[in-house]
């Protein structure tokens, strides 16, 4: 079955992407050697979110397992936008599927530097802007707010031809308006979840066991809020919807598009089977038959009842 | 900088159980790995059992992080032994596998221990340092070093019979000595006192250390090391996610700043590489926000 | 070990609630018998949500399985004010344990009507206030609203002597603010957390599987959220906390203790073990002594740092 | 209203294994319960399984509502016969369990068939109608009867071979009619057509019908009963979460408006009480919004 498709002008051979920060295509081929950008997993790759100046990311602990899920404090560990591109972005740029550069700034004068700078290398396909952070003159965290949202997205739109993908946060009571406003703003699509707030106790020692505090929660537990806020959102706006949280196979990939996701992302499976992606995409021709579609484009086009 | 690294096949493949059985207070169990390279010392691989543990709801969630213990065989039909200790979801699954079930395995992973001419030109000799479970790499390293002809002195050390086993089976009739905290058998008190008798006694010019165990040990080893003027390499543990560099999840704070990913940049690390071998207990220490951005 | 506690003046023989809607006291008599008043599970009783009329409730389906959790869609089926005071009502002031009973309303003047005449009734020791609904003159969910909700509670406040536990829902940013709200407002206590918007879909056919078409995420799966969230709260208010959101065993209760709440409630558990409460309270004593905590009163004074 | 119902143990136990096989298409195990009441024709019990199925993450969660279908033995050592269907990962763990594991229980729960006599005081006999997994309460239903000399047919339908299972077992000779839809045994087509030929061909004054299986033979079965003015009781299904009224989850629409729970108010209920059998497929229709309130 021909499952090629695309996501805001990106041609996709799947519509199977990975979540951010969830797969290090380097580290990967560093552990697994060519295979991994031979059979690479993913039709279009994003990279672990960069922020404008180096961070070391969280102190440990980092990682908590949860019933069906993990909590993650990381911290967003990167090289800074300088030596992201004379790096890394190098690397990236030569995979064999369509690269999105995952951003993240304290203020829209950080997100213009790093969305011109991205712009500039020929290679990358789209920007991903991950909102979930504090603007530092308003205090606010921007993808908590429908006016700091659409104020960020129009303020970036003229600074680049690319695609540009918001990431928003499921930790807000209405995910859609926040998802409209984005669209007001400029945005060409919208991929959510990231993970839900939380936190874990040492069992040892009563006291807090993340070296943050806290951290997000991600992974099958919270399949059934991301579900739901797909389905809000997509319905709230025209633009196509990136659709993740807890996918880990086939089946929930295709509940996701049912729900209104234009294609998906998996994230924490990959740390389970780093043949995860493979996976989804292999088995979706299969639960796209058991469900009586006879494409991929059925499915994105049927609206849930 | 670690010596060139086995890469693992680009899977988790579901490997058999060829045996399972009790070792003191430990568990050894045996994997059939078809596809795998064979591993360096030092390597582990993330194991993955199917269903969650009685009484811990949803968990396993995460594959768990084992050190193969003893390597046998060849490609296409390596045995793959590991030790076990129970100590929660993960491990109580695995302990459950018998002959015939089957495990997700992915690895080998990580960085191997370095020869002893590489972290000292004039090395001699290899003193191997293993506390608790700690034992396994210690047992790989073992048999690697002396199949090359290097002289190697294997400490040993427990809390107690209920925190030990495989000693017999892993170490054979080798010399090794023992060290139990209750005094059960062997030296009564910590092994890293027959190190200090080791590093005080003769000359250590010519020795390098090898250790791997509890994170008191590692850091009581790696000081004792650093006084000495010894090279050593620890084998160090943190909570890991994925096993190959994915998440970001399974750091230690290096020398200098930043963070280690054990998974790619360890297990096995320097001394120097390090400011403490205890850095998971650093978390406590830290101060909270509860309200921290999520990734 | 005494497990006695208190809270906002109601005497607690022990620090395990249930989560109201969880536990029907009078089917459950019907299915066990006169044993669950002699061993009745919780240290106080909550009624399920009633309000001002009849609701009977969704249509099915009401209930999904998902990891480690369930969502579920009941829709508040109660006999409404009236037949509560002359019925059930009744049965529950007979229990053995302090009775609180919860309420909901889509206006304050229904509020209102509500807590005055549960207020009236003798053996009425205190009343949750379930907010997450929506107000029909704003619009808004009230529990979403720290303005909507501080302004609720302080139209409540002079109808009642009566303790009032304000009921907090997670799907909001910050559940702090809206709790510190409703402290200024006059209330007694914070409960939280209700469940997590969440929706589910039919394997069969890829519509919706509710009948409501959403739900609500409760059980292990959520626990990491809700630990997260009743911290921040009780962080931010003087008033006790009732703690809820996946507790299963005493151990997570305790989790929820260290993490600032005063006293625990279990739910879903309910569901997988009708003794859940009885379960959580008895293993309570050797939980505290794994952390070291001499008494209840200790673990509760600690502050997670 | 049905007859006094036998009130369960206020806990949910770990019971042994005693036994579990295959029967055609579906398995039969048997649970032995030292603690409860026997249970009434019709009643259920929740079962849990620990630890979750292989492939299906962290289910199942909740436990499954299950018809006994065959008690034997008497209180303190009651030996509960249960036939499943392996339709998911609760089945599938039940599935999985062998002589000697427990499994937990918390049960009998729900209402009980009646009498002939209390549903039609003229009542001489009862027509019994199973469909798929259905058969088992009317297995329980029929040797309760027969025990109290009521006269009783049996009709059992099923899809196919692979659909159907304990048939011998559960009905052992007693004389049964059988339909399967792919002719492969018995009348080729649905068992209610055998239940048409007994409603037109006899007199049907003193008949009472009872069933259990697939909401369509259910509506089904309901539809004739009603269009021959004779009594029926059937036997509901709806996904249960506790099975003890605590979730109020496993409504049916009942006549007049509002609902039924199903745990508490059923599983059995007369004709007259619903409006369809099909309640489950009812939520397909519905107008859906995805913003509803949580509770
Ligand atoms: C490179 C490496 C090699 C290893 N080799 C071996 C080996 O050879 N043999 C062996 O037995 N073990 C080995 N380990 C340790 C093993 O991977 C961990 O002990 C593993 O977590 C055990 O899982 P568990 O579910 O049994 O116990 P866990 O539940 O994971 O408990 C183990 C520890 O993890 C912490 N913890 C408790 N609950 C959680 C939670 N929910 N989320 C996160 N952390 C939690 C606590 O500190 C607890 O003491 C190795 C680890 C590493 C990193
Ligand atoms: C009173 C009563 C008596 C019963 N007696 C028997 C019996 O004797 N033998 C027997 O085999 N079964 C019996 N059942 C049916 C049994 O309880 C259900 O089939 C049970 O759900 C099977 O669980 P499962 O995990 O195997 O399958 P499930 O995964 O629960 O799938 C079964 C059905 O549930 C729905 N479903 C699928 N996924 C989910 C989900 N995530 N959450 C909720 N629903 C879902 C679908 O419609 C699916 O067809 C009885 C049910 C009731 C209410
Ligand atoms: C360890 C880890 C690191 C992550 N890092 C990032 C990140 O850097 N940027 C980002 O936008 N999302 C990040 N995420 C969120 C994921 O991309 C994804 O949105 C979320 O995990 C939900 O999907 P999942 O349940 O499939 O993992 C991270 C998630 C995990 C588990
Ligand atoms: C089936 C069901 C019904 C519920 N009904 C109510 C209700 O009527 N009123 C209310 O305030 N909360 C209700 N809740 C929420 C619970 O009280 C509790 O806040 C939530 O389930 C989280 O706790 P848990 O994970 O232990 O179940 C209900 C939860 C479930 C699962
Ligand atoms: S365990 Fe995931 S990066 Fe090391
Ligand atoms: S199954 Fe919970 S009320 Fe019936």
């Amino acid at each position: 079955m021909n499952l090629a498709t695309d996501l805001c002008g990106i041609p996709l051979a799947s519509p199977v992407l990975n979540g951010s920060g969830t797969f290090d295509a380097i580290a990967a081929r560093r552990a697994f050697g060519d295979a991994v950008i031979e059979e690479f997993p993913f039709a279009a790759y994003v990279s672990k979110t960069i922020t404008r100046h180096p961070r070391a990311g969280n102190p440990p602990h980092r990682l908590w397992e949860t019933p069906s899920g993990m909590i993650n404090s990381i911290g967003l560990p990167n090289p800074g936008l300088d030596d992201f591109l004379t790096g890394i972005l190098l690397e990236f740029t030569r995979l064999p599927v369509p690269l999105i550069v995952s951003v993240m700034a304290d203020s829209a004068e950080e997100f213009a530097e790093l969305v011109e700078a991205v712009s500039a290398v020929s290679g990358v396909a789209g920007i991903e802007l991950n909102v979930s952070c504090p603007n530092v003159h308003s205090g606010l965290i921007v993808g908590e707010q429908p006016v700091e949202t659409e104020a960020l997205m129009k303020a970036l739109r003229p600074l680049t031809d690319l695609p540009m993908i918001i990431k928003l946060t499921p930790n807000v009571a209405n995910p859609h308006e926040v998802a409209a406003a984005a669209e007001a703003g400029g945005a060409d699509a919208i991929s959510l979840i990231n993970t839900l707030k939380s936190m874990a106790i040492d069992p040892a020692n009563g006291r807090a066991w993340l070296g943050a505090g806290a951290g997000g929660l991600s992974g099958p537990a919270v399949r059934p809020v991301a579900l739901a806020q797909v389905r809000a959102v997509s319905q709230a706006v025209e633009i196509p919807v990136v659709g993740m949280g807890g996918i880990d196979d086939a089946e929930s990939a295709l509940d996701f598009i049912l729900a209104g996701a234009r294609v998906v992302a998996v994230g924490t499976e990959n740390f389970r089977d780093p043949r995860a992606g493979i996976n989804v995409k292999n088995g979706l021709e299969g639960a796209l038959g058991r469900r009586g579609f006879a494409s991929l484009a059925d499915a994105q086009a049927s609206t849930l009842s | 900088m670690p010596t060139e690294r086995p890469q693992a096949p680009f899977n988790r493949r579901d490997c058999r159980v060829a045996e399972s059985h009790a070792a003191g207070g430990y568990r050894i169990f045996t994997l059939i790995d078809e596809e795998g390279p064979e591993p360096a010392p030092g390597q582990f691989y993330m194991l993955t059992t199917s269903g969650a543990a009685p009484g811990f709801a949803g968990r396993p969630f995460l594959p768990r992080a084992i050190s193969v213990a003893r390597v046998t065989g060849s490609r296409g039909s390596l045995r793959l032994e590991f030790l076990i200790d129970e100590v929660g979801p993960g491990t109580v699954q695995m302990a459950k596998l018998g002959s015939g079930d089957s495990c997700g395995l992915a690895g080998p992973f990580g960085s191997p221990f370095s020869m002893p001419k590489e972290l000292n030109p004039d090395a001699v000799g290899a003193v191997l340092v293993g506390g608790g479970i700690g034992i396994a790499p210690m047992a790989v390293l073992r048999r690697h070093l002396v199949s090359r002809g290097v002289p190697t002195r294997t400490l040993l050390g427990f809390r107690d019979q209920a925190h030990s086993g495989g000693v017999d089976e892993l170490f054979g009739c080798e010399e090794t000595r023992l060290a139990y905290e209750d005094g059960s058998s062997g030296h009564r008190g910590y092994v890293t006192d027959l190190l200090l008798q080791i590093l005080t006694g003769d000359d250590t010019g010519g020795a390098v250390i090898y250790t791997c165990g509890p994170p008191a040990m590692l850091e009581a080893v790696r000081v004792l090391a650093a006084g000495h003027g010894v090279p050593v390499e620890l084998a160090l543990e943190s909570p890991m996610a994925c096993g190959f560099g994915a998440c970001f999840g399974c750091v230690v704070p290096k020398t200098g700043g930043g963070y280690l990913r054990l998974c790619v940049d360890g297990p096995v690390v320097r001394g120097d590489e390090i400011t403490t071998a205890m850095a998971g207990e650093a978390a406590v220490g830290v101060e909270k926000d509860v309200r921290t951005r999520s990734e």
